[in-house]
């Protein structure tokens, strides 16, 4: 019945390494602190257990004391601290170049797409020594992307995006679990991470019915849904110009400064009327609604491929614009 | 045995006059205090009754005993009743509305019909309670998280955020008694550094109570609009904010935590100076770390949602902000310790649950160190680690100073001793069932088994099953007390006015006190803890 | 302080058994009371933070639909609230000089006035009832964001603010009518002489209660109504 | 009693202060000071609420200065729920 009886988890990711380290520092400083204590506490029970006329000698404290014990552990916690948030700083920064995985959490499965347009339900492949960043969003409740073996975890929010990423170091399959309690099966909306050699995921990459990048389909959407007939690629649509938009700041017309993440993209998208870009009319209709979070992700990834370098795209085709030679746009 | 002759049955707080009517309508805060101690034993059972059941069912990795939904409302209204109606409430409600007045040799709480109403706020939220898990109960775990509590939960989330709701009132009522009875109906001589540090953590739980409870009460009210009304301030959807919920959620929840470990910092802080014989180790320091703990507890809150989707920057200041507040508990353990040290130890039944405090929740309060590194917490937060990490603290803290607190007073209480090597065996037998009910929890935590499963993979087995074990040997042991507590209330040894010699006004008075609690009022002209001169109870009486 | 035995012969009618003299209990009913008016602070502090929070995200659609709010029933009403604070302090001091008969008038004219409140604020629900904005399904707000005639409000914006609106002004309106009944019960002692220069803490507490409810609104009023006024 | 008569001229001048200072914020707020519009109406609300507290509320007259530090702190950790709050919210790049 105990077939596996694992007391450490898998280590199968860059921040693993990290994350343990810190772990088995705190374990040992915990070790010694608890030893520490409990010692003194049992060599003193018994040294001055209560003898026929021995009295208790009064002691009013030491103030000496009370600031060592007070700035000793203060110094470590500082220490602890640092660590960290350090490794926290480079877990909240996704590299760049990563390859991107859109996430969609449902009350109680896992759709995931990757950029190249494979969908997967449930289960992720990914080769070995390459980042993968995940672009996590939720159709109803807070969901929670964790994989404990490659010790990272972001709760998953509905009505934007939050993104996690890792650097899978060692081939394998790992757990995939939700963390934040959401309903009756939270605990079966499980899945699978599958670490494949490059050579293996290259074949299972072929072998996958990708219909088109996410980025076609989401050109394809940008015509169906008429943005192109505002959003031109030469300078004087009516909806700004989004080559190069992706990542870079962008001036609104309250004066404030935002810059073009993907929560941006989707917020300008689902409800226009929140950030006006200076110099340009709040005419663009609301699409709240109208567009599914696929085809919301679908968009995203276009308008991230439009600011791609042509050669830099990865792995997806490279998408020139339509028509307009791709001269140095100018973004407001 | 030489046992003191008692005089014939004097008139006490117990026998002054019978009938329900003396009992329900009592202003004694004695009495009031007593009501507290059925009500929330009560709610204390049925919360272990649905930890058992949740161990029972995590024994197997399939969902095997009760349905999914039956497994998310029983770990919920194991959360709420746990939380709401015994952790807050116990200590302060019980030995705080008994001993505050005592200890400062007042005749009664400042307020002692808001006392009373307090009590039926606990009761008529207790009902409430009680008819929303008969029913059909709720499913939102006691986080209420939203938008799952206000869109997509369909089960009486309602009716528990008003009884959650009430219950908060309750608490906030005992926390303005005390400030008030505090400050301003000490006895004559008992100056702030003169009053024992249990009156310093009730204090200090007390500020808490008062400027805390009123932001969860006023978060519930928001969510019990928005589900009726269909509001949108928290529904992403509909341009709310889940996270603003969670804000104000843990603004008050995480202080809630203090609420109910820094009473039993005051037990303990009772129990160790007087089985030592000896003063406390840094009075003043000790009690600055309580107002200490109860004013940083305020700054930490979102250390809760290092992974919910905060910004970096706001992680990385909770984080710090979290390491400041785990200083005063370090040094409150240190001084513990420090007491012991050159004393005249006696291993009587509340010391050894000192002893289980000291060591349980020095373990908890480490591993929050571990889940305020915010590398770790991103790994281990909404794990069994969490689980393991609150379960030390509360249980093996807070758990173990109620009932170190109640065998130490329980003389004053009743009038009665409790049985001893009963009482060595229970203390014995809840820290042996507790450490293997939560220990395995911290390994089943980092390999990365979620909370709130219904259902788990097989790996994770062997530990759960060694939990489970654990959590029967603790039911147990908490069977014990209440059992030969109550045997004691007919049969036990009269108590003495001071069976245990030791320091404090409440111990000057008759065992069980008078309805007015002193004869004379006591004039204070002794330092705190001064047991060089109080004499050790004789060698014979007491065994060992 | 004398050793007063337990059973001491109450010389004084409103002194409570467990306090050595009247000025104990009176500094105790004070400090209480204090100690309340500092968890109501909290109270409506969690509503202030949503508020905050809300009002830094969606400012011009907070902006335009406080515009829709009735700026001079807000001055009226901020005005009204101000005097009954100052009839009851003229109550509070009219005990303190034993005069039996202006307490009496000036709880009755806080009585009016804060009826008048309740009033003014049940006209202006009624006309946001009429124009359709309150929450929930009926809702429906027209009007532009300021600066931009063309650009519609944000639906759902407008119906957070009103939401926070309908919640902070309704726990508020809740607040005065406890302050009403409990004022209405202190016009009735106060008319039947219990207050006297040595005992009237009831009446001292109840205006600390009010001068707090006025406290909010006096923050309440600029907040909601005066977002940005300004063409 | 004990505790200090507030004479009648010192309450009618705090409530005409009361209010003047309503319909010098309502008057304010017309006139497009741009981003300080919010900041002066806070000053001035801050200014009543200070009168109403020192004055009607005898706060400036208590003698024991226990009063004095329920409030301040009241305010103290209403301004940590605004302003801890905040800090994340400033620096979340939605």
């Amino acid at each position: 019945m105990f077939d596996t009886f694992p007391l450490w988890p898998a280590r199968a990711s860059t921040t693993a390494g990290s994350v343990d380290a810190l772990f088995i520092f705190l374990v040992t400083l915990s070790a010694m602190v608890s030893a520490a204590v409990f010692t003194m506490i049992v060599v003193f029970a018994v040294r001055y257990r209560r003898r026929r006329g021995v009295a208790a000698e009064q002691i009013e404290g030491s103030t000496a004391l009370e600031v060592t014990w007070s700035v000793i552990p203060l110094f470590i916690f500082v220490v602890i601290f640092v660590w960290g948030a350090v490794i926290y700083f480079k877990e909240r920064t996704p590299p760049r170049g990563a390859t991107e995985v859109y996430v969609v959490a449902k009350q109680w499965m896992w759709k995931l797409q990757h950029e190249e347009g494979q969908r997967e339900i449930n289960e992720l492949h990914v080769p070995v020594g390459r980042d993968v960043k995940m672009i996590l969003t939720s159709q109803d409740v807070i969901h929670s992307f964790y994989v404990p073996a490659f010790r990272i975890k972001q709760d998953v929010l509905p009505g934007r995006y939050t993104t996690a990423w890792f650097h899978p170091t060692k081939a394998g399959i790992y757990h995939l679990f939700c963390a934040e309690y959401c309903g009756t099966q939270h605990s079966g909306m499980i899945g699978q991470v599958v670490v494949l050699e490059p050579a293996q995921y290259e074949a299972w990459l072929s072998g996958g019915g990708a219909s088109g990048s996410m980025a076609s389909n989401g050109q394809n959407m940008f015509q169906q849904l008429g943005c192109s007939t505002c959003h031109r690629f030469d300078t004087q649509g009516r909806g700004p110009n989004l080559v190069g938009l992706f990542g870079k700041p962008v001036q609104l017309e309250d004066g404030r400064v935002v810059t073009a993440d993907e929560n941006y993209i989707r917020e300008s998208i689902l409800t226009p009327g929140a950030k006006i870009v200076s110099g340009f009319k709040p005419i663009m209709p609301v699409f709240q609604g109208l567009v599914s979070e696929e085809q919301l992700n679908a968009l995203v990834a276009y308008v991230k491929s439009l600011s791609q370098s042509p050669t830099g795209a990865a792995g997806g085709p490279t998408v020139v614009p339509s028509g307009a030679p791709p001269q140095e746009p100018k973004v407001q | 045995m030489a046992t003191a002759v008692i005089a014939p049955e004097r008139e006490n707080y117990l026998n002054q006059e019978y009938g329900i009517k003396s009992w329900l309508l009592t202003v004694d805060h004695k009495r009031i205090a007593l009501l507290y101690l059925v009500s929330i034993t009560f709610f204390f059972f049925i919360g272990g009754f649905f930890a058992l059941l949740i161990r029972l069912e995590l024994l197997t990795p399939a969902g095997d005993l009760v349905q999914a939904d039956t497994y998310n409302k029983l770990f919920t209204m194991h959360g709420q009743v746990m939380v709401f109606f015994f952790l807050i409430p116990s200590i302060p409600a019980v030995l705080g509305n008994f001993l505050v007045p005592l200890m400062i040799g007042a005749r009664d709480l400042a307020f002692p019909r808001i006392n009373l109403l307090s009590w039926y706020l606990y009761i008529i939220a207790g009902i409430l309670m009680l008819h929303c898990m008969l029913t059909g109960g709720v499913d939102t775990g006691w986080t209420f998280y939203t938008p799952f509590s206000t869109a997509f939960s369909n089960t009486k989330v309602i009716e528990a955020g008003l009884a959650i709701f009430i219950s908060g009132f309750s608490s906030i009522l005992t926390g303005l008694n005390f400030v008030v009875t505090i400050h301003r109906m000490r006895a004559p001589g008992m100056t702030w550094n003169r009053l024992p540090l249990f009156i310093w953590a009730h204090y200090a739980t007390s500020i808490i109570q008062l400027l805390g409870t009123p932001v969860i009460a006023v978060t519930l009210v928001l969510v019990v609009l928005e589900r009726a009304l269909h509001l949108g301030i928290f529904d992403p959807t509909r341009g709310g904010d889940p996270l603003l919920f969670q804000h104000l959620f843990w603004f008050y929840s995480h202080p809630a935590v203090y609420i109910m470990i820094l009473p039993s910092m005051g037990v303990v802080t009772e129990i160790v100076p007087c089985f030592s014989r000896k003063r406390i180790f840094g009075y003043n320091f000790v009690a600055m770390s309580s107002i200490a703990i109860a004013v940083f507890g305020f700054l930490v809150w979102a250390h809760h949602m290092f992974v919910a989707g905060i910004s970096l920057y706001s992680a990385l200041i909770f984080s710090a902000l979290s390491y400041l507040v785990a200083v005063p508990s370090a040094i409150k353990v240190f001084n513990w310790t420090a007491t012991m040290y050159k004393g005249s130890i006696r291993f009587s039944t509340p010391m050894l649950y000192a002893f289980g405090f000291i060591g349980l929740f020095t373990m908890g309060g480490l591993t929050g160190l571990f889940l305020a590194a915010l590398g770790i917490d991103v790994h281990v937060t909404d794990t069994y680690f969490v689980i393991a990490h609150f379960h030390y603290i509360m249980v093996g803290g807070a758990v173990m100073g109620y009932l170190g607190g109640m065998h130490f007073w329980w003389p004053k209480i009743s009038g009665r001793m409790y049985p001893e090597s009963l009482g060595r065996f229970s203390a014995l037998i809840v820290f042996l069932g507790f450490n293997l009910t939560f220990f395995p929890q911290f390994i089943l935590g980092y390999l990365g088994m979620p909370r709130r499963y219904w259902q788990y993979p097989p790996e994770f087995q062997v530990l759960n099953v060694l939990s489970t074990a654990g959590s029967t040997i603790l039911a147990v042991g908490y069977l014990l007390p209440m059992v030969y507590f109550l045997w004691s209330m007919r049969y036990g040894k009269l108590a003495p006015a001071n069976p245990w010699g030791a320091s404090g006004l409440e111990w000057t008075t008759t065992s069980p006190p008078p309805t007015f609690n002193f004869e004379h009022t006591p004039v204070v002209d002794w330092e705190a803890y001064d047991y060089e001169n109080i004499p050790a109870p004789e060698e014979a009486r007491v065994a060992g | 302080m004398p050793d007063s035995p337990v059973a001491v012969e109450h010389h004084e009618p409103m002194l409570q058994h467990h306090f050595a003299d009247m000025e104990q209990q009176r500094q105790a009913s004070s400090l209480g009371m204090w100690l309340f008016l500092a968890t109501e602070v909290m109270f409506f502090g969690g509503m202030f933070c949503a508020y905050l929070i809300y009002r830094y995200w969606y400012f011009a659609d907070f902006a335009t639909a406080s515009k829709s709010l009735d700026i001079t029933l807000g001055t009226v009403n901020t005005a009204v609230l101000i005097c009954s604070s100052l009839t009851v302090v003229l109550a509070v001091r009219a005990a303190q000089l034993g005069k039996r008969q202006s307490q009496v008038v000036y709880l009755a004219l806080t009585l009016v006035l804060g009826l008048a409140f309740l009033g003014i604020k049940g006209i202006e629900w009624t006309s946001k009832f009429k124009e359709h904005h309150v929450p929930g399904a009926s809702f429906h707000f027209e009007g532009s964001v300021p600066g931009h005639p063309d650009q519609p409000v944000d639906q759902q914006h407008a119906q957070i603010f009103f939401s926070l609106y309908f919640a902070m002004t309704g726990m508020h309106a809740l607040h005065m009518v406890i302050g009403v009944g409990i004022f209405s019960y202190l016009l009735y002692c106060a008319w039947k002489g219990r207050y006297t220069p040595e005992y009237h803490t009831p009446l001292e507490n109840s205006g600390l209660y009010w001068h707090f409810v006025d406290i909010i609104w006096i923050y309440l009023f600029p907040l909601l109504y005066l977002i940005d006024r300004k063409k | 009693m004990s505790e200090h008569i507030v004479p009648l001229k010192t309450n009618v001048a705090v409530w005409l202060t009361l209010l003047v200072l309503t319909g010098v914020t309502a008057g304010v707020a017309f006139i497009d000071l741009g981003p300080f519009n919010t900041v002066v109406a806070l000053v001035i609300a801050t200014c009543k609420a200070l009168l109403v507290v020192l004055v009607f509320m005898h706060v400036k007259y208590a003698s024991e200065k226990l009063i004095k530090v329920v409030v301040i702190s009241a305010l103290f950790f209403l301004l940590l729920l605004l302003g801890l709050s905040l800090a994340d919210y400033t620096t979340r790049l939605l």
